[in-house]
């Protein structure tokens, strides 16, 4: 069925208002956009490692999720839904249950590709009928802009702070969509918003009704930690589409496939310059960085394209 | 949000009477909370200018431009943090912002 | 608990002492006995020398600690002689049962500490004549009975033949084999003349 | 009809948890419990339980999907050992603070520090401040009954907590006894089917756990929680009393052996238990007027009762199988001790520390415990905690 946002958008809300995510915040962006994939004559459970996300929408006694939904820790939201699909499966066999219920289970970063890394694998490995989202700011945001293995290099952030002997993170981002790829689940896949939220629409789709794991790893800018104007949210994320900082795939059943090709490929200033946590390189002294940083995007961006199966 | 005797929880709820486990029954409330308040600038609709295009709409982190027989209708300033993604994605400027 | 009966077994990982404690166990609960058999865990692999026991009364067992004082001693392995003080702690009216094939002066000389009863097996030839392999346990099994007299000759194959049944059920072929072995270890294992 | 058999501490558990038939069973393999789950998934190969049998990477996964399972409506069940319980430990609060009745069989064994696999208490001991139920065994079969009965003590409406079963590792875990099974059918009867009044699954009524909890209601929660393992108690007991219809075997909180006329005592748990027994009837033919109690229930602890039991005493050995590092004195040694504070007389009570990482405790360790507490005039400080079958 094509997409038609009009017609998304008419679908009643699952995430409600009265949340307290910062003004501006990508997370909950990504979670509407999740869950109005989902049909809505389904159920659903929602899992969250603790997060901004998890104690922002569930502050007790007020909840903005309006379908079941869990927290237990930081690092095992891939248990906690293996738990739960595990009780799904064993109900309706015993008959005790007749509803469909699909799993979605979100996490940030630090929860996804660090303390929750182990977590995650498992439940991903064991193939069980869940999606896994990620949505990424690209640092330990609810504990104060900690570095975590999604941070890009050199951003500035608390445990990596600019000074005179350090120009922010050492190491490059750790490339997680691609590190489930390779658990042979049936569906992964990376994304951002753009325009109209078509991609992350249809991927989030293919996610909760592929049977199996299914993993989506979702750019969800932090206007607070990335320091930038909250307005310029949209901006942003094109920027990082369109330099092939953030590129767009997915991985359907271990076929590689672009999903977003931009018609110019932009330098990666466009995407570092509006961001306060890369204000540091563009002081002239640092312009060798920018180069190398360019360097690196080039060369993730080219090994993609040859797995797709795309001219580079 | 009640406990299951009906009694509303706040601060003056017993522990007699609060919910066992921190579990909230029905989904959902949160919509009691007025976020609203932190709103520094605010967006304005101006309905002459929309073309009913939506983009606003799903960039919405508070779900405060209600959709309505595929329209949106003005801004639900109860929720709307007034962060501005929705007057920078409108092609037809059909949204100002405003200091509060 | 005079008709508590405590056995010793000391093998190498891997040799079946500890299944021969349970089989031995095993036995003794189908004729009605109160039992235990445990090994004594830690992480030895194969090979290593290893400590397996049973308790066999005719009433309820309560005590859940190792044997330091056995009535007998089964030895499946008789290089452990010079390797373990198997003999440590066992009742002069008791005795030992050693799996070898080694003339009784030379075993006897290994044993000098012990002035009970020893008793000897060779349950390789045993198992090697009646299974084709080398499973000294289950001989050993019928030799630690006979010596013992836990239970009567006819309660023990009758008792072991059913768990053979049980445990074999898929290859019944080798429950005629494992009851010949115990059969002529019972006949067989004889006692040392000092 | 009771059905006599011989089998080892853990395929008894693995037994209980096949008649029991739980919905979910999620587990990771750690010595020396690894054959619960062994056992168990065979049953799963085999057709002879419904269970979705989760082998999960790790314990602290094992207890995050049993809070899911369990959340969502599923009677769900594991187990685990040292480094595996502690492993589990943050979740170990998330499941009694959430109120979900989920069951583990607890094989003792030391913790690692250096790494030890034989029993000690450090393990449940260190969990015993989790929200946990915690109960424990003597026997195999008083595994196997314990396990059943917990079930049912979770679950019940006044009390919805986690319940763990604890064994000896290695003494009772592997040492194959006599048992008597109860039937299938009685055991399902007797835990009867899992109907939670809320659940992740419940399609009418969507329910969110584990929410951030501020300082305005945390307190209240916990007050909540803490009500719920006081009235386990007496759930303990009415369970205990339904199970002795159905097994004819009695239980209660703890276990008097001999105490009636007695002057001296010993406080233990576990198989030292049976051990410590053999040792009361020995010395008990010599005259000497000896008994035990053994702690069934440790969490919820039956403070007042053992002070009742305990009262007439001349003095008291408390046993622990594990270190607290207090410096002064074991877990159990603290709590006993502390529930005879209100008494008028109090008798004498010290503390052994016994037995930990495997080191054996026999008929003659607990002989010379109630040889030595003979011989205390009054308390001295600095004798009260004592180790046994240390050299130096």
């Amino acid at each position: 069925m094509a997409y038609n946002l009009k017609e998304q958008m008419n679908k009643p809300e699952r995430l409600s208002g009265g949340h307290r995510m910062c003004a501006g915040c990508g997370a909950p962006i990504a979670v509407r956009t999740m869950l109005r994939a989902l049909k809505p004559e389904d159920k659903a459970t929602i899992v969250s490692a603790t997060s901004c996300l998890e104690v922002s929408t569930f502050l007790y006694p007020y909840t903005a999720w309006k379908d079941s939904f869990i927290h237990t820790a930081f690092e095992n939201a891939g248990a906690t839904m293996s738990g739960v699909e595990g009780a799904y499966n064993a109900l309706r066999r015993k008959g005790k249950l007749d509803e469909t219920y699909k799993f979605i289970a979100f996490g940030g970063d630090g929860g996804t590709y660090d303390i929750g890394f182990q977590s995650l694998s498992g439940a991903m490995e064991r193939n069980h009928d869940m999606v896994y989202v990620c949505y990424d700011n690209g640092a330990y945001m609810n504990t104060g802009i900690q570095r975590s293995s999604a941070t890009p290099k050199y951003a500035d952030t608390t445990t990596t702070p600019v000074g005179t002997e350090s120009s922010g993170k050492i190491q490059p981002r750790k490339d997680m969509a691609a590190i489930m790829a390779a658990h042979n689940i049936p569906y992964a896949a990376q994304t951002t918003f753009m325009g109209n939220m078509k991609d992350m629409h249809e991927k989030a789709e293919k996610a909760i009704y592929t049977k199996g794991a299914a993993y989506l790893n979702v750019m969800a800018p932090c206007p607070r930690g990335w320091r930038y104007d909250e307005s310029k949210l949209m901006e942003i994320c094109k920027a990082a589409v369109d330099t092939c900082y953030w590129p767009c795939f997915e991985v359907i059943n271990g076929e590689w496939k672009l999903s977003y090709r931009p018609k110019e490929k932009l330098p990666i200033e466009e995407f570092l310059k509006s961001q306060g946590r890369f204000k540091h390189l563009f002081k002239p002294e640092n312009k060798h960085l920018i180069e190398e940083m360019q360097k690196e995007v080039d060369r993730r961006w080219n090994e993609l394209l040859k797995k797709c199966g795309e001219e580079v | 949000m009640k406990n299951k005797k009906g009694m509303v929880i706040d601060e003056n709820i017993k522990w007699q009477d609060i919910t066992p486990g921190g579990i909230v029954y029905g989904g959902g409330t949160s919509e009691a909370v007025n976020t609203g308040d932190w709103r520094t600038k605010k967006p304005v609709f101006i309905e002459g200018k929309c073309k009913q295009c939506l983009l606003c709409t799903p960039v919405c982190p508070d779900m405060s431009i209600p959709i309505k027989d595929g329209k949106r209708a003005d801004f639900n300033y109860y929720f709307c943090k007034g962060c501005g993604i929705c007057y920078e994605v409108c092609p037809f400027d059909a949204i100002k912002m405003e200091n509060e | 608990m005079s008709n508590l009966v405590e056995i010793r077994w000391h093998g190498r990982g891997g040799q079946g002492a500890k299944t021969a404690s349970l089989l031995l166990a095993d036995a003794a609960f189908t004729i009605g006995k109160f039992v235990q058999g445990f090994p004594e865990y830690g992480p030895e692999r194969m090979g290593a020398p290893i400590t397996a026991y049973n308790r066999i009364s005719g009433e309820k067992i309560r005590v859940h600690s190792n044997i330091y004082e056995p009535d007998y001693v089964v030895v499946v392995d008789d290089t452990l002689l010079s390797a373990v003080d198997v003999t440590k702690g066992l009742k002069k009216e008791g005795a030992i049962i050693i799996n070898t094939s080694i003339p009784q002066k030379e075993i006897l000389s290994k044993l000098k500490k012990y002035d009970g009863n020893v008793f000897l097996c060779d349950a390789r030839k045993i198992s090697e004549e009646s299974l084709g392999k080398n499973f000294p346990n289950t001989p050993m099994l019928g030799a630690v009975v006979k010596v013992s007299g836990i239970m009567s000759e006819e309660e023990f194959l009758g008792s072991m033949e059913e768990s053979f049944k049980h445990k074999f059920a898929s290859k019944p072929e080798v429950i005629k084999g494992n009851m010949k072995a115990l059969k002529v270890s019972m006949g067989e294992v004889k006692i040392c003349e000092k | 009809m009771a059905i006599k058999e011989r089998m080892s501490g853990n395929e008894s558990i693995a037994i209980a948890m096949r008649q029991i038939n739980p919905d979910v069973l999620p587990a990771f393999p750690i010595t020396p419990s690894t054959e619960i789950p062994q056992y168990f998934s065979k049953y799963v190969a085999d057709g002879l339980v419904q269970t979705e049998f989760i082998p999960v990477e790790s314990e602290h996964s094992a207890m995050s999907a049993a809070i899911g399972a369990q959340a969502a409506g599923a009677r769900t069940t594991s187990a685990t050992s040292s480094a595996g319980l502690a492993l589990m430990w943050e979740m170990l609060h998330v499941a009694a603070s959430c109120k979900l009745p989920i069951t583990l069989a607890c094989v003792n064994r030391a913790l690692t520090g250096p790494i030890n696999i034989n029993a000690d208490h450090s393990d449940s001991m260190g969990a015993r401040d989790t929200g946990w139920i915690q109960i424990y065994s003597e026997t195999n079969q008083e595994a196997y009954d314990n396990y059943i009965q917990a079930v049912r003590i979770a679950e019940h409406k006044d009390v919805m907590l986690p319940a763990m079963v604890c064994q000896d590792g290695f003494i009772t875990s592997h040492a194959v006894e006599n048992i008597e099974l109860l039937e299938d059918k009685e055991v399902r009867d007797f835990v009867g089917e899992y109907a939670p009044e809320d659940s992740l699954l419940n399609p009418g009524y969507p329910i969110s756990h584990g929410p951030y909890d501020t300082a305005t209601f945390y307190m209240e929660h916990k007050r909540l929680q803490a009500e719920s393992m006081k009235k386990a108690k007496k759930v303990i007991l009415s369970v205990a009393e339904e199970f002795k219809k159905v097994s004819g075997r009695e239980y209660g909180l703890f276990e008097e052996y001999r105490m009636e006329d007695a002057e001296y005592a010993m406080v233990i748990i576990n198989s030292s238990a049976g051990t410590a027994k053999v040792a009361v009837d020995e010395l008990r033919k010599e005259g000497k007027k000896v008994g035990l109690i053994k702690i069934r229930v440790f969490r919820p602890f039956p403070m007042e009762e053992l002070a009742e039991a305990l009262k007439h005493l001349k003095a008291i050995a408390v046993m622990d199988k594990s270190e607290g590092f207090s410096s002064a004195g074991g877990p159990i040694f603290a709590e006993v001790r502390s529930a005879m504070y209100d008494l008028s007389e109090k008798p004498s009570v010290v503390n052994y520390i016994y037995g930990l990482g495997g080191r054996d405790f026999t008929v003659d360790s607990a002989k010379q415990v109630y040889d030595e507490i003979e011989d205390i005039k009054g308390t001295s400080i600095d004798d009260i905690y004592r180790y046994l079958g240390v050299r130096g």
